[in-house]
């Protein structure tokens, strides 16, 4: 039969836009939003645009930034992280404990905090990885060790932070606020060097489909293993940063980012599902997040409409989503997860 | 084919019981021996005052994780639970104030069950929205909806009797809320396995692409199931007014987590359509003999949560490998 | 009235200590912007709080000194009550009421609106950094006067249950310290620690449990959320023991019912109230301790007095202690229950 | 490329497996030589893609060892495979949806820069280079897996088998899901594979395929290995009859019932339109007819069959009738309940409950019929499953073990069983046989002769032509989504249904 017409349609790239949609309309989604809010904040709070005040939005959206692309990496993995936030406490009541005043004692506190929070990710990615737990399960178990880790280490809050190290990180060089150089950092000097090379790419398949990953002779374990190391690098930056911000350790000061990272992922189109998403989405998310949350302030909403509002948000974003999904026409494809 | 070489072997159903479900067996295992352990730190967990004492408050974790079990079944999950609990349990105590009659508390714990419920049903089943993300929202937003309705001060001076003979009261020796949550477990086990109910959910569970082709209520189910567990939330709300005689903010806020710990103790898989409620209900006292036990060791806050994580660690190492 | 009389003042603002130095006062001329950052909200304690500054800044005394009063919420997040303390420097407020989320977080930013000439005054949860007025009620002496009372009616050998509050917090911290102060003086009493995180539910679960593990228990050390403690003998039908707690209205209409000897203090919710005083009086001129103690007020059950030190007929979450004599802070029940 | 494997090639030797109480393999050694084409044939479950999963590195064997180029090796893992050059086109694929062909095919593999970031231009050329190989042309590499078809998928998982320069490449029923042309695409790429001094390891159940490709030929029964044969010596008969054991078999064409004309049809559709998948189908069928619906891969057949079972939530427009009620449906629940009933293709998506057990499976359709006094009645149940597990002969240790440990051809009859429990006027077969060996063929065949002898209206899709003239009184042709020709009776013959697929008819018959 040689010469018979091809039975199927040609395949061909998708169309640039429906790429570009497909990786980022989650980012430009928040994109969209962070411009329509950033409009209503400078109309409102005019001297908002004073260094001052762009480094105060700077400081104030940084720590769940950070934690936003820690979590990705674990959701793009296939994974969840919900100790991230208890890392956060973990790392802040290390170093603002150990903390004293030299640069060497500076550094090494700086350096002995990554090292915990990686630590701190690793023991989760052992869990799940080689461990075979559920990562849903097992981080909600680190989530107490952890928790009470900080807890022990700083019964109250308290500690010391150095001034330098304090102004260092939450200050402004000119109107660019350090904290926005800290971002441009971590994301140049670890998550584009991750997710351009092969590390990136088996993260994304693992996500996608772990048995494929398995069968492909990839090494799924090590890649889990490596998406919560980084995660948990990720949450030692943003505590390192809170712990600045701060001036203090606070056993609870994390509680709060594990729900509102995820929220930013999902903001910003990061499937919990894992294997799509982008990072930019997950930070523009973060951003918008954190910008809503002072808004609500700035405008005077009464305080009890705060988390109501702030839930009804989040709902309508999840919701807008779900209808997205409500225009695929085919039951098979509404619902299969066997998608080979 | 090739009959002969593989009969179709009936094994007996202990057997094959105790072969293919070593989990809720285990469950069973590990209760006794966190239950040796406690007394073994303190003999008092020997006597039945404490036995009845921690009876009741299983019994409030038990009955939110029929909920709870039910949703992970379906391979979702529940996190609204705390604030169902919270406004529910503030809303009768408000309303029996208004209209003190015997079936208002129920009235109300149905409507907040059922709205709860169907909101949840709502957006996982309907948007199709990871439902993890999806009830920790709705959490919020009955969080936001309780401050707003309160004014952030809970105002009713008591709580309907029916409460407190619910959570307070014994019949027979027996604490009536460990009385009713036997009953409950009775139901939802009875439902899980000889209802169509049942296999609805584990159909769901396990696949519901195959299960919508085989005509399974697929939506049905969702609604039943996150109905029951906003019902079984409510009522706990109210069960918890009775407790500690007065409805109050956060009263819910300890019921986020233990119960997925108890249903995962229990043996059911996070991943749906394996398990069951028997599980749970030792998992439920479990979670319960492990918080008592911290609290008679009289540690550390810290360490104490500390040993929490690492023992519900090692049971869920137990009993939630994955296999592969 | 005149609320910035000299006497009112130095009644109301004791010094917390021989040591404690005077703040100076940043004189400017009124009405003034005051911006008040609460942290946690959603407990029966901070609504009331809200509700009477709220109430007390309208009193008409008050409100020819308040051009502007504006409330933060953050929340229990350090960092977002930071976000919010930026945010009320750039609109440029005279005084920035605080009660912190944490004690020494705040203490940078805080530093940086007393340098742009704001009045930082902290209460409740007060802050470490000593450009704040602090205004608080002397935690550590409530909790030594619990313990003294207890003392004189707990027989030698038996136990106490001290129901702690939320670990790790210095109010909970100063509390534990002035009773261990006592305890410490009596080794014979066996000390049980629990912690009830100041929530009636915490409490009746932890004292319940301590009760059926410890038969020996003479005597309840418990602070806020004590109804719990006591609810728990009731419900356990144990003859009831000496306890100690703040002023919940069901701690004490329960004391009274049931004959329980008991001694409450409680922290006041209007302190946010003296807070404001505090900041209306330093932007006046008038100067004030940095670290401020207002007059505690103890009552036993025998002194209590149905409709005056606690209410049949309000909830019993209901706080009673809303006003500070020695402060001039007199809020009617009416505008803290809505 | 690089080494060849010398002579003796790959030798496996004794090989046994285990699973709890089915010995899945036992005691089977295997020579793979280079430059030969080596067929395992074997009914489903015989052992087959567990002696792949060995030698694929992804379960190891309880006994057995294994030597390449006369030295013992130990595959651990699917990596160490992959490091000794053998490569596996597993049964089920193992792509990533989600990423783009290139990705996939590169998987592991990527093209790097010196400070090691992926250079994706690079990736993308050498994915098309590979394509093409495998005379491919019409996947472009950056497309999404998602996009493609199954047959297009097979594909990609060959060209990523391919990037290895494998010595040993193992293709597990790799023609399953694919139409006739891409079957025969598929063989010649595997003829010039062999010429390269390549091992090949091919499996089907397709006889045809077999005679036309192998030079060796092991027959595996239960786990044993049963007979080998070369390609001077095979014979499909002699193979069958190895392969099934010593119950002789004989596959004969199952004439339908001729329906008198006089009785009204049970299934009328005018019109049935999917936007962009069906365009305008029309058609009747009586009681007791059998209608095939053939034609090449993705002309449309099988969004005949979806449509009808209510797969397509919006935009369907025609009419459907069942015994002259209206019957159109946007969900399952509606056609079931206009007595349709679907055996899809796809058994772990769509089919079944692999984590739930047998029984399970089967009575999930039928559990309000068990109900007595309301709940469902444990001995009822039981009967009826142990009817069906009989009448369809579905091999399992019990009706409690899980579906997913049946092999593939057990776990399509569950699926049918589930269909049989329940009952339909109206049978929707979707590619029923699709990996499915010849003893459980001819019980699917039984059972749909049976079904139309009780009246029954069937349709049928498959992607195995001989099926049709062994089944069907009627077949559709479908071609773009549209009937391009019927065939009745004796003209149902392979080569009439190929010229239709090809040319449209002039006139339909
Ligand atoms: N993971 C497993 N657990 C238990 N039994 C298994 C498992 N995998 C395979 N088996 C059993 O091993 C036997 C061989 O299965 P295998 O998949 O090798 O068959 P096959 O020859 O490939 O069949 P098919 O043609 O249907 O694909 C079957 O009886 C199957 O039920
Ligand atoms: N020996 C048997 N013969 C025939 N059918 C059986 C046999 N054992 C079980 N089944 C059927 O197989 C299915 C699954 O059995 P399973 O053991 O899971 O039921 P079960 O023990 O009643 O479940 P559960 O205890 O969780 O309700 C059921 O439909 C059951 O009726
Ligand atoms: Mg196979
Ligand atoms: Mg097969």
């Amino acid at each position: 039969m040689t010469g018979s017409p091809t039975p199927f349609s040609k395949i061909g790239p998708p169309s640039r836009f429906k790429q570009a949609i497909r990786h980022f309309g989650g980012a430009a989604f928040c994109g969209i939003g962070l411009f329509l809010l950033l409009v209503v904040y400078f109309y409102e709070q005019p001297l908002a645009l004073s260094s001052f005040g762009i480094s105060s939005l700077a400081n104030a959206s940084l720590a769940l930034v950070l934690v936003a692309a820690g979590q990705t990496c674990v959701l793009l993995g296939g994974g969840l992280d919900l100790s991230i936030g208890a890392i956060v406490s973990l790392v802040n009541c290390f170093a603002a404990t150990l903390m004293g005043d030299s640069i060497l004692s500076v550094a090494l506190v700086v350096l002995g905090s990554l090292l915990l929070g990686m630590l701190a990710g690793a023991v989760n990615g052992l869990l799940i990885a080689y461990g075979r737990l559920e990562p849903l399960i097992s981080t909600f178990c680190t989530l107490f060790v952890y928790g009470g880790l900080a807890l022990t280490i700083r019964p109250q809050p308290g500690g010391h932070v150095s001034d330098d190290f304090a102004t260092l990180l939450t200050g402004n060089l000119g109107v660019l606020p350090y904290a926005a150089i800290v971002l441009a950092a971590m994301l140049l000097l670890v998550w584009m060097p991750i997710f351009r090379s092969r590390l990136g790419r088996f993260i994304v398949a693992v996500g996608d489909n772990s048995d494929s990953a398995y069968a492909s002779g990839l090494p799924v374990r090590p890649v889990r293993l490596a998406t919560y190391v980084i995660s948990g690098l990720f949450a030692a930056v943003a505590a390192l940063f809170l712990t600045a911000e701060t001036t203090s350790g606070d056993a609870s000061i994390g509680a709060s980012y594990t729900l509102n990272s995820l929220a930013a992922a999902v903001l910003g189109g990061v499937a919990l599902t894992g294997g799509r998403g982008s990072v930019v989405g997950a930070i523009l998310g973060g951003i918008v997040l954190s910008l809503i949350l002072n808004l609500l302030s700035v405008l005077g909403v009464p305080a009890f409409w705060q988390d109501l509002i702030e839930g009804c948000l989040l709902v309508l974003v999840l919701a807008a989503a779900g209808v997205q999904r409500l225009r695929i026409d085919d039951w098979t494809k509404l619902l299969g997860k066997g998608r080979s | 084919m090739s009959d002969a070489a593989h009969p179709i072997k009936m094994p007996t159903r202990l057997k094959d019981r105790l072969t293919r479900r070593p989990g809720s067996n285990l469950s069973w295992v590990i209760l006794a021996v966190v239950f040796a352990l406690s007394v073994a730190i303190n003999p008092a967990f020997l006597t039945w005052g404490t036995i009845r004492l921690q009876l009741v408050q299983a019994a409030l974790i038990g009955i939110v994780a029929i909920g709870e079990t039910l949703a992970i079944l379906i391979g979702h999950i529940d996190l609204s639970i705390p604030w169902t609990i919270t406004l529910s349990g503030i809303l009768s105590a408000d309303v029996y104030a208004a209209h003190p009659s015997a079936w208002v508390p129920f009235a109300v714990v149905i409507a907040v069950g059922v709205s709860v419920g169907l909101v949840n049903a709502f957006g996982i089943y309907l948007l199709r929205v990871h439902s993890l993300i999806w009830t920790l929202s709705v959490n919020l937003i009955l969080q936001g909806l309780t401050l707003v309705y309160t004014n952030a001060t809970a105002s009713a001076p008591s709580v309907p009797p029916v409460a407190r003979t619910l959570a307070l009261d014994n019949w027979g020796g027996f604490p009536v809320a460990s009385l009713v949550w036997a009953a409950c477990a009775v139901a939802v086990i009875l439902a899980l396995r000889a209802l169509p109910f049942g296999r609805h959910v584990y159909a769901v569970g396990s696949n519901e692409l195959a299960a919508l082709m085989s005509g399974v209520p697929t939506g049905r189910t969702y609604v039943v199931v996150y109905v029951i567990s906003g019902l079984c939330a409510a009522f706990v709300g109210l069960m918890i007014s009775g407790y500690a005689s007065q409805a109050y903010l956060g009263m819910g806020d300890s019921y986020l987590l233990p119960p997925v710990a108890a249903v995962v103790i229990g043996g059911t898989r996070l991943s749906g359509g394996s398990g069951g409620y028997a599980g749970t209900i030792s998992g439920s006292l479990s979670v319960i003999l492990l918080q008592a036990m911290l609290v008679s060791l009289n540690i550390s806050e810290g360490l104490r949560q500390i040993i929490f994580g690492v023992i519900l660690l090692g049971l869920v190492f137990l009993f939630t490998r994955q296999r592969k | 009235a005149d609320i910035l009389s000299d006497e009112t003042l130095a009644q109301c603002f004791v010094k917390a200590s021989p040591s404690t130095i005077a703040i100076a006062p940043k004189s400017k001329t009124g009405p003034f912007r005051i911006a008040f950052s609460n942290s946690l909200y959603g407990n029966n304690w901070r609504t009331e709080m809200l509700n009477s500054v709220s109430a007390y800044v309208k009193q008409p005394d008050v409100a020819s000194h308040v051009k502007e009063f504006k409330i933060y919420n953050a929340g229990n997040d350090v960092a977002q009550q930071i976000a919010q303390i930026r945010e009320m420097i750039l609109s440029g407020y005279d005084a920035i009421v605080v009660n912190a989320a944490s004690s020494s977080g705040l203490d940078s930013v805080l530093n940086q609106a007393a340098k742009r000439g704001i009045v930082v005054v902290s209460f409740d949860n007060v802050v470490t950094t000593t450009k704040s007025i602090n205004v608080n009620e002397d935690q550590r002496e409530m909790g030594r006067q619990w313990a003294e009372f207890l003392v004189g009616k707990v027989a030698d050998g038996k136990s106490i249950l001290m129901v702690h509050g939320l670990a790790g917090t210095t109010v909970d911290n100063d509390q534990a310290d002035g009773a261990m102060s006592v305890f410490r003086q009596h080794p014979n009493l066996k000390i049980i620690n629990v912690y009830g995180n100041w929530d009636v539910g915490t409490n009746q679960k932890v004292t319940a449990d301590a009760l059926s593990t410890n038969h020996d228990i003479g005597g309840v050390w418990g602070t806020e959320g004590a109804t719990g403690a006591l609810q728990a003998f009731l419900q356990l039908n144990m003859p009831v023991v000496p306890m100690t707690g703040e002023s919940d209205n069901g701690f004490m209409r329960l004391a009274a019912e049931h004959h329980v000897p008991a001694l409450v203090i409680g922290q006041s919710p209007s302190l946010a109230s003296a807070g404001v005083l505090a900041a209306i009086a330093s932007l006046s001129g008038k100067s004030l301790p940095q670290s401020a103690s207002i007059p505690l007020a103890p009552v036993t059950t025998d002194q209590m007095k149905p409709a005056a030190d606690y209410f049949p007929d309000l909830p019993g979450s209901f706080v009673t202690d809303i006003n500070i004599a020695k402060c001039g802070i007199a809020i009617p029940v009416g505008a803290v229950v809505k | 490329m690089g080494a060849v494997l010398d002579a003796t090639g790959l030798h496996a030797a004794g090989l046994t497996k285990r699973y709890g109480g089915i010995t899945a393999l036992q005691d089977v050694s295997l020579k793979l030589v280079p430059g030969e084409v080596h067929a395992l044939l074997g009914a489903n479950g015989a052992g087959k893609s567990t002696l792949v999963k060995i030698l694929a590195g992804i379960i190891q064997p309880d006994e057995g060892t294994l030597e390449l180029n006369r030295e013992p090796i130990r595959l651990g893992s699917p990596q160490a495979a992959y490091r000794a050059r053998i490569a596996t086109v597993h049964q089920e694929l193992s792509l990533f949806p989600g990423l783009t062909v290139a990705q996939n095919v590169l998987i592991g593999r990527e093209t790097r820069d010196r400070i090691g970031w992926i250079r994706e231009a690079a990736s993308i050329d050498t994915a098309r280079a590979l394509l093409e190989q495998l005379d491919v042309q019409d996947i472009a590499p950056t497309a999404m897996v998602s996009d493609l078809s199954l047959a297009q998928q097979q594909l990609v998982e060959i060209a990523k088998a391919m990037l290895f320069d494998p010595l040993v490449l193992i293709l597990d029923e790799p023609t399953s899901a694919l139409g006739r042309s891409d079957v025969e695409h598929l063989l010649g790429v595997v003829r010039k594979l062999r010429g390269r001094g390549c091992a090949i390891v091919f499996i089907s159940h397709r006889m045809d395929e077999i005679t036309s490709i192998a030079d060796q030929v092991t027959v595996l029964r239960n786990g044993r290995k049963v007979g080998e044969m070369s390609r001077a010596t095979f014979n499909p008969a002699k193979a069958l009859e190895l392969m099934l054991g010593d119950t002789p078999r004989h596959l004969q064409r199952l004439k339908a019932p001729a329906s008198p004309d006089l009785q009204p049809p049970l299934l009328d559709v005018r019109d049935l339109t999917v936007p962009g998948r069906l365009a305008g189908l029309s058609l009747e069928v009586r009681p007791g007819e059998v209608v095939g619906l053939a034609g090449l891969e993705g002309q449309g057949q099988k969004e005949a069959l979806f449509a009808l079972f209510g797969l397509f939530r919006r935009g369907l427009s025609g009419s459907v009738k069942v015994r002259g009620k209206p019957a159109r449906a946007t969900r399952p629940r509606q056609a079931i309940a206009s007595a349709f009933a679907l055996i899809p293709d796809d058994r772990k998506a769509m089919g079944g409950f692999v984590g739930l057990g047998v029984g399970r499976n089967i009575s999930i359709t039928v559990l309000d019929r068990l109900r007595s006094l309301g709940v469902i009645s444990p001995g009822r149940e039981r009967s009826l499953v142990a009817g069906l597990v009989e009448r369809l002969r579905i091999k399992c240790a019990s009706p409690a073990v899980p579906l997913g440990s049946l092999s593939g051809g057990n776990q399509q009859k569950v699926v049918a069983a589930k269909w049989l429990a329940h009952g339909a006027d109206v049978y929707l077969f979707c590619d029923p046989t699709r990996g499915v060996d010849a003893g459980a063929r001819e019980i699917l065949y039984e059972t749909i002769h049976s079904l139309a002898a009780e009246g029954r209206s069937i349709l049928i899709y498959s992607t195995d032509m001989n099926e049709f003239a062994i089944l069907c009184s009627r077949v559709l042709v479908f071609r773009g989504g549209h009937v391009s020709g019927s065939l009745v009776g004796a003209e149902i013959t392979e080569e009439n249904i190929l010229g239709l697929s090809f040319h449209e008819a002039a006139h339909a018959a």
